[in-house]
């Protein structure tokens, strides 16, 4: 099976007084067509920087991406392109959606002209009055309510859930192959939190869109992905099937991850918090990066950055504990 | 134990002096502002003529002559050492009028943005109605009710200045007065004032500092609209708005006597404008 | 269990200014007539969507927010009818912590000057003596004193909250109300806090009003917790029997939407159909019937009283 | 959306009598006696204190001032002292002048502002932005008075391309001429206002170019011009306008020195010689005119912002 | 055909004239500037006018006049058939309703105006009496010999009594009288517009519009003239004045006013109550300088204190030379041998002050040289003149500057007013509150005779003892200076300061 989407040894690096930082460096990953990838990490560790990078988005000025990075989408390389064919690919071929529904509408324009827009960027020769219909379908499709009065709203009139609707409508209205969903769900409440993942998973299967799930909510990822990328200070420390990852995590990282979250069903009395904190982007540590925090260091782990290794089929872990030669 | 990221910490206003030293732009503004207060206090001690001596014999000489390196104007006074002598005036005309629209409009914002209501209403009241006074015909009604002179027209200017101060700092006020950490204050029992003074004045007062370091070019041009309309600051002292509007009288046969305090206001407007700048990025917490 | 702080019919109305002259056109009740008892030393968690008055409620037991009516006791005194003078001495006594540790802090000072200020402002201690105690509670909330002089921006997030729980420690409370305090943390940082918490509690005999919207959070951390939906408080019990076995419809489906880090746990769960209602115009009657999938006439015209249906258990529900 | 002007329109009410009173106290209190300056130097003691009785400055100032609100409020705002004419149709004709000015002037400076800002924005840092940014720090620094004498002489003397002073040429009223007549001053006018709307816009698009929804619009794959002009600059321009409605405070104060220079039949001449004269009943009518217009573009901008942002609602 | 001839060469002819400031009235009993009275001064006549290019009188809408023996009854005999331009008829009602409108608080239309110079100008007229259409008698409560003069002046014009009646208080705006050229519109801060009155008695003008346009900054008037929109300008500034002369395109009219620009000594008080040190400071400064450099030759150094222009001047007189020499000796004969401090009050601008603050810079200059250290105070006008002329007791000031412009041509109207210890402040004008019994007595004498031989001399004695005891510095006389385009032709400016385009025509 080809992949949709195959990031391999992506470098990501941003200006910092003059000098470049690889703030997310050695990324690879894919995403098939119609399934769900999960990615999750802490806040800072790269998730939002990997998505733009792949809609060509990242702030040109004070940014880069290294050469040795590829992206490919349907077989075509998505690095060095021209902003016009971006622009043919973004929104049309894959889609993202952002974290905070509000800040992601544009406030002053009406939500039928931000969808009409973006329907008509891709298809010139429609009319308005079509594309108003098609996003009128779409809206339906999310759930809303009233849509022929929603779309001459303003964003502002409508609560949380409903722009986040908006927004996976709009995301969905060109048919993309691809749905990148950046902490889509963050910033509601649980219940409606539910809504949306449950709206997420059926659209997904009614239109076979790919979904890239990017949040830090281990809990939501295993709700709705099928494989699940775990990420760390900018890497990629385990990757696997959603079941490989929840029931035998192999990297000390998701273990530590899944012992600090409260559960709803068992008893504890006291929580396993990893010790310390993330890094920033300037004081990585030159071996492994989670090495300062992780029960299991050595030396070794302090000096020389280990690799993936496979555990299971589709399952990888970035620890020196699973490599060939071991911990020491 | 040393902490990693390293030794004592740096205060805000440290870290601000490293962005500035970073930051190019604003440095060349710093220097030129220090070289132009240097000159402006040394003055007395240059080998300067007499910037009011008339000398009616050597009127309106061009720039270059020799003796008067920058020529003489209308009076046959030295342009180079009035220009200099101007600059130790309009500079402290500038500061000093931002310093008393900047002390009143803070206190006055603090107060209405803070206790809101009654306090509000009246303070702003009172602003909008400085605001809805143009300028020019409040600076000129003071002047009229004072007399025209230094000291007028700065205090002339500054209560124009009042109201905008004002304006900033009721809005940050209003703002930070519902933030968290204005809160904690409530809840450990701080009293008002403590409140004002010590937590929502300083975060005030960044912005503040930069719309002050623009305000001061604005006051000194101000102060020379004063000066067009005979009501500023008095010949023969040298002030670059005085001699700005004299100079007008003789744009035709002596164009420098006008350029001169022009490219002077110009050049001390650029370099405040690159420090106000510098410093806003500087104190911008998100700022790199 | 003794009682620490009794709150009767709490409520705190937000003034709606429309018209010609801003007259009051209607009111935002953030908090609608809650009553609930905290005893000494236990943890009283706090759940509900946002907008439903956690922090108001918050915020009105400290008397940061004067509350339109309702009374709030405090080991015996009431805290409602106190100015601002009178209210000085309960201030040592009752302390909050709050959601965002870096807008909960002063950019602009220290780390020591913010935890020496509560001395400053109570006039306590000498200086030295300030200073000790600024050491030693750092070293509580394990930063070391080397921090002291730093300034919260330099500190990563739990740290910040460190901070925060620190100053709320400085005069020795007995209760704490902490509003979201892990809300903002990552999960990894958030279990640091937590256990943090949990630590001092014991040390200092702390008895807390845990507010959250993280159930899971609240059920780790709470001895019992009260939903609140819309200004009102809904249900009320010991937290094992609420998870157990939730009572009110909305803490049925509040629990089935929280997600489990557990794949394939299949577990049955309840869409709650559209939005929640604005507070400023909530529906008559139950609140939650807009909702509720158990909704009945009656549900649509009177308001469900709030009280004890079985042993410590309190729910407002018509079921009940 | 009504109501709210309503009540705009009352809360206008203290504000215009604050403004009146103000100027009533300055000018009555400050040195100088209108009569004495009507009269000239040559007059005798008698004659002053005579025409003081007749234009009944004798009496105690709040007796002065009720009378003065109370004709006003029946439309006789009195005879200037000076030009002896009646001041309501008087200032009104010469505010119109002024106020056509003032609009031109905005229209230039929001134009090039905008403009600048805008280019400035979106190439930040470059040498476009740093150059243009000069640009409009000199145009900040030009007086408006020297400003004004140079583009007559090069525009006017010179290049022999606009009338140098004046509205209309001698014994002309049409309306092409009106135009060429309100180019030199309405530049001069514009230069300070455009440099502030510039800074403005360049910091406030920056801004904007940090959002959110600019990176959705982006994603979206629509066409970068539709981002700039219609997502980043609707958004840019409402702290833009707030600046533009205090700039009509210092565009009708600047407007005085523009007058003067350009002999433009404004208010600005008649105010500034009022206030030298004393001459209490024009002053005080210009004076209410001003802060009238000054509330009222202030009240249209809170409208546009209300158009422009969804957000702000005025039930 | 000679008609349309006439008509084809005035039938276009327009001259735009550039005023410093907008006319404060077109009413000629109000008016108290020149801008005004250069604007509205064609449209009246008075019943006398003075001389072309002189402050001699000769008749105007009277034919002739006599005087009673006492001196106290005018008796004038008005030409007949003058009509004014609302097409009544000038007749001995207009004359009288003319002059008691001004000076009749009773008169039904003294409320339609402020008349600043009806006490100067009438203040000794008792009454006046229409003896038939076209005789009037005039009354004067004591003799008063420069009374012709006086009827002369603007604020003695006739206007059309049916006019005041029509428009009330707004005859300023819709002006009438009998003049060369009639109303037209005038529209403020824009222009004023006049026609031609193809009636006038006195020969048809040769102009068809006259537009006065007030352009308030001196090189925006200075650039509308070269670059031809506006045909002719007053106050040039001096320092572009020489570039003018020597440009072909322009004339340059010129023409010694009724002008004096002098600084004044608190003679009251220490230090200039000692002669000496008015001598000296009149010894310091270098007048000719002023003029040369700052002035430009705009002005004439003065040699005394009544101006060339007006009779009675005493040409014998030498001003002070400058001589820092003599100053410094004079100073330390009066014990300032180590220097003095004064004050000097300046104003900011000021109707006739030509350039107050320059030359004050420059005496300030020239003192300094003698050691006299003098602070500036610069004052707004309308302050100033209050500042100025208050009772001696309150008088804070040591020197200040000061200027007179003649109104009537006659010396009295300088001498008695400025020197009169009768007219110190609040009095009258005598602003160095300088008292000589002898000089009183001089200018008392001369107001009341007749005859102009001996008032000569009455004058030319008050003005050697005046000059020698320096109660001021007198500097200079304005000149009036205009510059015209070339096609203005018989353009010639009178030492009152109005224009008279009677006679003007454009090539
Ligand atoms: N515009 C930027 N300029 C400089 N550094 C940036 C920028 N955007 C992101 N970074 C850096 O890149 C790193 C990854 O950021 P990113 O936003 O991808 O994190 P994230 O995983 O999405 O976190 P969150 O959960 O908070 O959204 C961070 O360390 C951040 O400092
Ligand atoms: N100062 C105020 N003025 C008017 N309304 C307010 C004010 N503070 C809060 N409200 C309103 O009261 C309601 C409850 O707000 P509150 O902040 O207590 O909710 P919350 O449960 O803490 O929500 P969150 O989880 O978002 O913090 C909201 O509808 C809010 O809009
Ligand atoms: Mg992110
Ligand atoms: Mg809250």
């Amino acid at each position: 099976m080809s992949a949709l989407l195959q990031v391999e040894d992506l470098e990501i690096l941003f200006k910092k007084k003059k000098e470049y930082v690889s703030t997310v460096s050695g990324v690879t990953f894919h995403v098939n067509p119609g399934e769900t990838l999960g990615i999750v990490g802490e806040s800072g560790c790269g998730k939002s920087v990997t998505s733009l990078s792949i809609m060509g988005l990242l702030p040109d000025n004070y940014s880069r991406i290294s050469e040795q990075s590829t992206i490919q989408y349907n077989g075509r390389s998505l690095v060095g392109i021209s902003e016009r064919e971006f622009r043919n690919i973004r929104g049309k071929e894959i889609a993202m959606i952002f974290q905070d529904p509000m800040s992601s509408l544009n406030p002053v324009l009406t939500i039928g002209y931000q969808m009409v827009e973006m329907i008509r960027a891709h298809e010139p020769q429609l009319s308005k009055k079509a594309a108003e219909e098609i996003i009128i379908s779409m809206l339906k499709k999310v759930g809303i309510p009233r849509a022929e009065k929603i779309i001459d709203e303003y964003p502002h009139q409508l609560s949380g859930g409903m722009r986040q609707r908006i927004m996976i409508a709009m995301a969905l209205s060109c048919n993309p192959k691809l749905l990148i969903a950046d902490e889509p769900t963050t910033a509601l409440d649980v219940t409606i939190q539910a809504q949306i993942l449950e709206l997420i998973k059926s659209l997904q299967q009614e239109f076979n869109t790919a979904v890239m799930l990017i949040t830090h909510d281990l809990a939501v990822v295993a709700e709705v992905c099928d494989r699940v990328m775990v990420m760390y200070a900018g890497t990629v420390v385990e990757e696997g099937q959603a079941a490989d990852i929840f029931n035998e995590a192999k990297h000390p990282y998701t273990i530590g991850l899944l012992n600090s979250i409260p559960s709803l069903e068992e008893n504890i009395s006291r929580l396993d918090a990893i010790p310390g904190s993330v890094p920033s982007p300037e004081e990585f540590p030159s071996g492994c990066r989670f090495a300062p925090r992780c029960p299991h260091a050595t030396e070794k782990c302090y000096n020389q950055p280990p690799d993936h290794y496979q555990i299971s089929d589709h399952h990888f872990a970035r620890c020196w504990l699973y490599s060939k030669e071991g911990v020491n | 134990m040393e902490g990693k990221r390293g030794k004592r910490a740096d205060g805000p206003w440290k870290i601000a002096c490293k962005k500035i030293i970073r930051d190019k732009a604003s440095m060349v503004g710093f220097v030129l502002l220090f070289l132009f207060l240097c000159l402006f206090l040394l003055a007395p001690v240059l080998p300067l003529q007499n910037p009011v001596e008339v000398n009616l014999a050597k009127r309106l000489q061009p720039i270059g002559t020799p003796g008067n390196m920058l020529g003489t104007d209308h009076l046959g006074r030295d342009m180079l050492s009035r220009l200099i002598w101007g600059g130790r005036v309009s500079v402290v005309i500038g500061f000093i009028a931002v310093g008393i629209a900047l002390v009143f409009g803070t206190i006055l914002g603090l107060v209405a943005g803070y206790f809101q209501r009654f306090f509000d209403t009246v303070i702003m009241r009172f602003m909008d109605i400085l605001m809805a006074f143009p300028y020019v015909l409040l600076a000129i009604a003071i002047i009229a009710a004072l007399g025209p002179g230094l000291l007028n027209t700065m205090i002339a200017v500054s209560i124009v200045g009042i109201p905008y101060y004002a304006r900033i700092v009721r809005s940050s006020t209003l703002m930070y007065r519902n933030m968290e950490f204005v809160l904690a204050q409530r809840a450990l029992g701080a009293g008002h004032w403590h409140i004002i003074v010590r937590h929502i004045f300083p975060n005030c007062l960044p912005p503040l500092i930069v719309a002050a370091s623009l305000d001061v070019g604005w006051m000194i041009l101000a102060a020379s609209g004063m000066s067009f309309l005979g009501l500023g600051a008095q010949p023969p002292l040298a002030e670059w708005g005085v001699m700005l509007s004299e100079g007008q009288k003789y744009i035709r046969v002596a164009p420098h006597e006008s350029l001169l305090p022009g490219l002077a206001i110009f050049l001390v407007v650029l370099s405040l404008n690159l420090v106000g700048d510098g410093l806003r990025d500087a104190l911008d917490p998100k700022s790199k | 269990m003794a009682k620490l702080l009794q709150v009767t019919n709490l409520k705190k109305y937000f003034p709606v200014k429309k018209g010609l002259f801003r007259q009051t056109v209607s009111e935002v009740k953030a908090v609608d007539d809650v009553s609930f008892t905290l005893y000494e030393g236990e943890t009283l968690g706090l759940v509900g969507e946002s907008g439903c008055g956690k922090s108001t409620l918050g915020r009105t037991v400290l008397q940061l927010i004067k509350p339109t009516s309702g009374e709030v006791v405090y080991r015996g005194s009431n805290l409602t009818d106190m100015n601002f003078r009178e209210l000085r001495p309960f201030r040592k006594e009752i302390q909050m912590i709050f959601q965002d540790p870096y807008a909960s802090l002063n950019g602009r000072q220290t780390v020591k000057q913010i935890l020496q200020e509560p001395f400053q402002i109570h006039q306590l201690y000498s200086r030295k003596e300030r200073e000790e105690r600024v050491q030693e509670i750092l070293e509580k909330v394990g930063l070391n004193k080397e921090m002291s002089n730093r300034y919260p921006h330099e500190f990563s997030g739990g740290q910040r909250q460190r901070v925060g729980i620190a100053r709320a420690l400085m005069l020795e409370p007995s209760l704490i109300i902490a509003d979201e305090p892990v809300s903002a943390l990552d999960v990894s940082v958030q279990a640091q806090v937590i256990n943090l918490m949990q630590d001092l509690q014991e040390q200092y005999k702390l008895t807390y009003l845990f507010i959250a919207h993280d159930l899971s959070v609240v059920k780790h951390f709470s001895t019992r917790v009260g939903v609140m939906y819309l200004g009102r408080m809904v249900e009320l019990a010991e937290k094992s029997s609420l998870y157990k076995r939730p009572l009110h419809p909305y803490t049925k489906a509040l629990l089935s939407a929280v997600p489990v880090p557990k794949v394939g746990s299949k577990r049955e769960r309840i869409i709650l159909e559209g939005d929640v209602p604005s507070p400023e115009n909530p529906p008559t009657g139950c609140t939650f019937h807009t909702r509720c999938s158990y909704c009945m006439n009656v549900c649509k015209q009177e308001r469900p009283n709030f009280k004890e249906v079985e042993n410590g258990r309190f729910v407002a529900c018509h079921l009940y | 959306m009504a109501s709210y002007i309503l009540r705009r329109i009352w809360g206008l009410i203290p504000v215009l009598i604050g403004v009146t009173i103000l100027v009533f106290m300055i000018m009555h209190l400050s040195p100088g006696d209108p009569a004495k300056i009507m009269l000239g130097p040559k007059a005798t003691t008698e004659s002053i204190a005579k025409l003081n009785a007749e234009l009944g400055l004798d009496q105690p100032l709040y007796v002065q001032y009720f009378t003065w609100i109370s004709n006003v409020l029946t439309g006789d705002w009195g005879r200037s002292l000076q030009l002896k004419m009646e001041v309501l149709p008087l200032v009104a004709d010469r505010f119109g002048a002024t106020l056509l000015l003032t609009l031109c002037s905005i229209l230039i400076a929001t134009a090039i502002g905008i403009g600048s800002g805008i280019i400035s924005a979106y190439r930040k840092f470059s040498w476009t932005d740093r150059s243009l940014m000069l640009f409009v720090l000199v145009g900040f620094c030009l007086p408006v008075f020297w400003l004004g004498i140079i583009l007559q002489i090069v525009f006017g003397l010179k290049l022999q391309l606009f009338p140098i002073s004046g509205m209309y040429s001698p014994g002309q009223t049409g309306l092409m001429d009106l135009f060429l007549h309100l180019v030199l001053p309405s530049l001069a006018l514009s230069a300070g206002a455009g440099a502030v709307i510039a800074r403005m816009t360049r910091s406030s698009m920056l801004e904007v170019f940090e959002q959110d929804y600019i990176r959705t619009a982006r994603s979206k794959g629509i066409n970068e011009r539709r981002v700039i002009y219609i997502h980043a600059l609707k958004n840019a321009f409402i702290p833009v306008l707030t600046v533009l409605g205090m700039q009509i405070g210092f565009l009708l104060a600047g407007a005085v020195l523009v007058e003067m220079v350009f002999a433009w039949p404004g208010i600005g001449t008649l105010m500034v010689n009022g206030i030298l004269a004393r001459d209490f009943p024009l002053v005080q009518g210009v004076i209410l005119f001003v802060a009238t217009t000054y509330v009222i573009v202030n009240l249209i901008v809170d409208i546009l912002y209300a158009i422009l942002d969804p957000r702000i609602s005025y039930q | 055909s000679s008609k349309t001839s006439d008509q084809e060469k005035s039938g276009n002819s327009q001259i735009v004239i550039g005023l410093e400031a907008e006319p404060t009235s077109l009413d000629a009993h109000q008016i108290s500037d020149y801008n005004s009275s250069r604007a509205a001064m064609e449209i009246y006549d008075q019943l006398v006018q003075f001389k072309d290019e002189s402050t001699e009188i000769e008749p105007d809408l009277a034919e002739k006049w006599d005087v009673s023996d006492n001196g106290l009854v005018y008796t004038f005999y008005l030409k007949k058939g003058v009509k004014f331009h609302d097409g009544t008829d000038f007749n001995a009602d207009a004359v009288k309703f003319s002059i008691d409108r001004q000076i009749d608080p009773k008169h039904p239309y003294h409320n339609t105006g402020q008349f600043a110079y009806a006490d100067f100008t009438f203040g000794m007229v008792k009454k006046v009496e229409v003896v038939d259409d076209y005789t009037v008698k005039i009354t004067l409560k004591e003799r008063f010999a420069p009374f012709l003069g006086n009827l002369a002046m603007h604020a003695a014009s006739i206007v059309s009594p049916a006019a005041v009646k029509k428009y009330g208080a707004d005859f300023t705006k819709h002006p009438v009288g009998t003049g060369p050229y009639k109303f037209s519109s005038w529209n403020p801060g824009v222009e004023i517009v006049l026609k031609k009155n193809k009636d006038y008695f006195n020969g048809k003008a040769k102009v068809n519009t006259l537009i006065f346009k007030p352009i308030t900054d001196p090189q925006t008037r200075l650039a509308e003239l070269e670059s031809g929109n506006i045909d002719m300008i007053v106050n040039i500034p001096p320092d572009d004045l020489s570039r003018l002369r020597a440009d072909d395109n322009f004339q340059v009219i010129e023409q010694a006013g009724m002008h004096l620009w002098w600084t004044a000594f608190n003679t009251q008080k220490k230090p200039f109550n000692d002669i000496r040190v008015r001598q000296a400071v009149n010894y310091a400064i270098n007048k000719e300088s002023i003029v040369k450099d700052i002035l430009k030759g705009t002005g004439e150094v003065a040699n005394t204190v009544l101006p060339s222009t007006v009779w009675g001047h005493n040409a014998e007189l030498k001003n002070y030379e400058y001589n820092p020499e003599k100053a410094k000796q004079l100073l330390s004969e009066a014990g300032y041998k180590d220097g003095l401090k004064v004050t000097y009050w300046v104003p900011e601008s000021g109707s006739g002050m030509q350039q107050p603050q320059a030359m004050a810079a420059a005496i300030q200059s020239d003192l300094a040289k003698v050691g006299i250290e003098v602070k500036i105070q610069t004052i707004e006008w309308g302050a100033y003149l209050d500042k100025v002329f208050v009772p001696v007791a309150e008088n804070e000031m040591d020197m200040h500057q000061m200027s007179w412009i003649g109104d009537n041509g006659d010396p009295d109207n300088f001498l008695y007013i400025l020197f009169s210890s009768q007219q110190w402040p609040t009095a009258g004008f005598n602003d160095a509150y300088y008292k000589n019994k002898e000089v009183d007595q001089l200018l008392n004498d001369a107001r009341v005779t007749e005859d102009k031989g001996e008032r000569t001399k009455m004058y030319e004695k008050a003005q050697e003892i005046i000059m020698k005891d320096a109660p001021w510095v007198v500097i200079d006389s304005e000149k009036q200076i205009v510059v015209a385009g070339k096609k203005i032709k018989n353009f010639k400016l009178h030492p009152t300061g109005v224009f008279r385009f009677a006679n003007v025509e454009v090539q």
